[in-house]
């Protein structure tokens, strides 16, 4: 574990320099007083209902579900590109490569499905 | 981290001071991106303040503190004030990952030469490995991968946090598009795996320090004068990188989450004085870790192989200049790094000359860009780069 | 010693706390945030128990993935912070706590009581364990796990073209307002 | 001083009691929380005591199955997740709604 010390120090040092910077400006700036207009959200003048009402596309949901899949199975593939050689070397490359060409097939298959039942489409 | 004081000194002083040398290329950054414009525009850009404009920055950042706090009434407050701190994070972390320059090795010392007097430390110190990067991880671009992908919940963080329509609504457009693009990006990367076999930065760039060697049919080949640069072999999977890195940076021509047009400023559009410059200092940071993780990946990193790889410069230093001990590694560190610096500026420039030459896509076509063009053509460049490499030395081996 | 205990218990504190914010927050996006949170500083105990690979995977798929699709679906509902957030019922909400804090308790005494029986006490702490690499995890997923390694790879495709299927049923948070 | 000295050599013990509190925590956020997606991440946080534990074994007896477990399961538990959240947008889409106590009452 001791060689995470420097990460946890570089995270702790950038937090609190972050804080600091957030807290300089709410000592150092003007203090003028709030009103209830100037606290409306930059829209259009109206009050707003906040952010929480808004209403979005499915479209983004559907997205990150279909990066979530295809992320995962790109993970896959560091460990496989990693061992490549190792296989080769061993004279097992045929079979390395097939093994990956059978789950490469069935991303691509994924992928084009995907295009193809217009689920990536954005009018 | 160290055994002994001196050793913990040095590596905490050293994470502080890349974390702080990120903080300070921002204004540098926005100097040259104001001057650079101006220049592509044919106009002046900043040029009262001090020479050359230089001193802008200076009153842009006291500007910047000097702001009135201010949190939308209908917002998270926490979260509103959190945003930008995680913001900071990602780029911070995954830039002290990478390797700046080669390590410095420093045998046994007594005593510290300054020119003309030297000062006596009375006792001995050493020998010590400094890395010339934060911190050393073995898994390195796994590690960078997974911290620039927490960028996304900063974005988020100061949709919500803001209460407001637009900021919500360019958080989720930006975090739509940075995981798009992660796909792309991750999936680039694999070639760079097949090629190199590792995941340690320093090895990839102490692979790509030699002469151009590769197996053809199963003999060995060498091209002397020509560095065994990443690009070299990976064309395709390069020119994917970086385009997927623009992406993740949400800088032009990728920027609608900010488009001005249609969501006045995007995620931040509550945000004002030091916080928004926060986010500047992310997006930066991100612009600065896309150009070091290009040069490292397929520009030979700190190395320039006939001039500039350790062997050579350490001869340098050693022979030619007629040094010996600490100088030496110190001085040959020192010089590699300044290639480094060298590489990365090109990068930087080439990310600030991009953003004044290419229009903006819109959303839709950024969009299929990412998933119907960039990923199967990184697909494409995997699966072509597996072959290549099985018929190079499968059947020959 | 002090080395490795440090990091361990600040870690460990960390992911306690957030995971016990995760289901105490009655605002689900901060439930979202804080379980993010616990995932990160697992993924740094990945990192300390020389399973680098691991640990990145964790980041990348946990925190960088699946958290920012639990963040995005909230965001995508509008929900106001719960006023109830927890099942009602005191006497059932005692005996779902009492029994899972028997639960943890039997296995806190199972733990402490069992390992002396297995091969791997305290005394061979970093000893014995040499560093795994990514390439060894790397020959043993395929050699020894390539069908398992395929039909995830099925597996994963199933799940696309249902998470698409599903995303057709009709309604829709434009629709309906 | 044996207590202490139990305290600051962490070991499998101390991961595992770690793993217990966990898995402990993340069921009572499935018992008792109503929010479908909160039980959700109840769900994430028992299949992450499950993966430490697997995680801490494999590191101390230096067994790389348990590292390829913990990869399948983080696999299995991502689709899970999104497989899980497609149906409750889903049916938050026809009924507004995403209390646990209302799913009991939908029928076929």
């Amino acid at each position: 574990m001791t060689e995470l010390i420097p990460v946890f120090a570089l995270t702790g040092f950038v937090i609190l320099f972050g804080l600091a910077l957030v807290f300089a400006t709410s000592l150092l700036g003007p203090k003028t007083k709030q009103s209830k207009v100037k606290q409306l959200a930059y829209e259009c003048g109206l009050e707003g209902e906040g952010a929480d009402s808004t209403k979005v596309p499915v479209k983004f949901y559907l997205t990150a579900i279909l990066f979530i899949l295809f992320d995962i199975e790109i993970i896959f593939m560091y460990p496989w590109a990693l061992a490549y050689k190792d296989f080769i070397a061993t004279g097992r490359g045929l079979f390395i490569f097939s093994s990956m060409a059978v789950f490469l097939a069935i991303f691509i298959f994924g992928l084009f499905w995907e295009i193809r039942s217009k689920a990536l489409e954005w009018e | 981290m160290g055994v002994d004081l001196f050793e913990i000194t040095v590596n905490l002083v050293k994470m502080i001071f890349i974390f702080v040398m990120m903080v300070n290329a921002v204004p540098l950054l926005v100097w040259v991106e104001r001057r650079g414009s101006a220049f592509i525009q044919n106009r002046y850009g900043p040029n009262r303040v001090g020479p050359l404009g230089l001193v802008q920055l200076l009153a842009d950042a006291v500007k910047f503190i000097f702001k009135e706090e201010f949190v939308p009434g209908k917002g998270h407050r926490l979260v509103f004030y959190l945003a930008p701190v995680v913001a900071l994070i990602p780029g911070a972390l995954a830039f002290a990952a990478i390797p700046l320059s080669m390590p410095i090795e420093l045998g046994e010392f007594s005593q510290i030469p300054l020119g003309l007097f030297t000062i006596d430390l009375g006792e001995t110190y050493g020998p010590y490995r400094f890395a010339f990067q934060g911190y050393e991880i073995g898994i390195g671009i796994v590690f960078v991968l997974g911290v620039s992908s927490l960028a996304a919940y900063a974005l988020l963080m100061a949709g919500w946090g803001s209460a407001n329509k637009y900021s919500l609504y360019g958080a989720l457009r930006a975090s739509a598009q940075t995981i798009s693009y992660e796909l792309a990006l991750g999936l680039s990367l694999v070639g760079i795996l097949l090629l190199f076999n590792t995941f340690n930065f320093k090895e990839i760039v102490e692979i790509q320090s030699q002469a151009l060697t590769f197996s053809f049919l199963g003999s060995q080949m060498t091209v002397p004068y020509l560095p065994n640069w990443g690009i070299i072999y990976q064309p395709v999977g390069a020119i994917i990188f970086f385009a997927a890195m623009f992406a993740e940076t949400n800088r032009l021509p990728f920027d609608l989450p900010e488009a001005e047009a249609e969501l006045v400023a995007g995620y931040h559009t509550e945000y004002g004085g030091i916080k928004m410059n926060m986010f500047y200092i992310g997006e930066y940071g991100h612009m600065l870790v896309a150009s070091a993780l290009m040069v490292t990946f397929y520009f030979g990193g700190y190395t320039l192989y006939p001039f500039f790889t350790p062997e050579t410069v350490n001869q340098f230093w050693s022979e030619t200049m007629g040094l010996t001990g600490n100088p030496v590694a110190l001085l040959s560190s020192l010089s590699l790094h300044l290639v480094f610096m060298v590489k990365l500026v090109i990068f930087l420039w080439v990310f600030i000359h991009v953003r004044w030459t290419l229009p903006r896509f819109r959303y839709d076509q950024l969009m299929d860009l990412g998933w119907k063009t960039m990923l199967p053509w990184a697909l494409a460049n995997t699966i072509l780069t597996a072959v290549v490499i099985l018929i190079m030395r499968a059947a020959w081996s | 010693m002090l080395g490795a205990a440090i990091p361990f218990y600040i870690l460990s504190f960390l992911v306690l706390f957030f995971a016990y914010k995760t289901i105490t927050s009655p605002n689900p996006i901060h439930c979202a945030l804080h379980l993010a949170i616990t995932m990160i500083n697992l993924a740094f105990i990945f990192f300390g128990l020389n399973s680098p690979f691991i640990g990145g995977v964790q980041l990348v798929v946990y925190a960088g993935a699946v958290m920012v699709l639990f963040v995005m679906v909230l965001m995508l509902f509008d929900l106001k912070t719960e006023v109830r957030a927890f099942s009602r019922g005191l006497f059932s909400s005692f005996l779902k706590v009492a029994s899972s804090g028997f639960l943890a308790g039997i296995l806190i005494v199972g733990v402490l009581m069992s390992t002396d029986m297995l091969d791997v006490t305290s005394d061979s702490v970093g000893v014995g364990v040499k560093a795994t690499s990514s390439t060894d995890i790397a020959l043993l997923l395929f050699n020894q796990y390539v069908f398992a390694f395929e039909v995830l790879g099925l597996l994963l495709l199933l799940v696309a073209v249902g998470a698409v299927a599903v995303s057709r049923i009709p309604g829709g948070t434009h629709a309906n307002d | 001083m044996p207590m202490t000295e139990a305290f600051l050599n962490v070991g499998l013990n101390h991961y595992l009691i770690l793993s217990a509190l966990l898995f402990t925590m993340g069921m009572i956020g499935v018992l008792m929380r109503k929010n479908v997606i909160v039980i959700l991440m109840g769900i994430e946080l028992m299949l992450n005591a499950v993966n430490l534990s697997f995680i801490s074994f494999s590191s101390y007896s230096g067994n790389l199955n348990g590292q390829i477990m913990v990869f399948f399961v983080m696999t299995i538990a991502a689709a899970e997740a999104a497989v899980g959240l497609a149906l409750a947008v889903a049916i938050y889409k026809r009924y507004k709604e995403i209390n646990i106590r209302f799913f009991e009452q939908l029928r076929g």
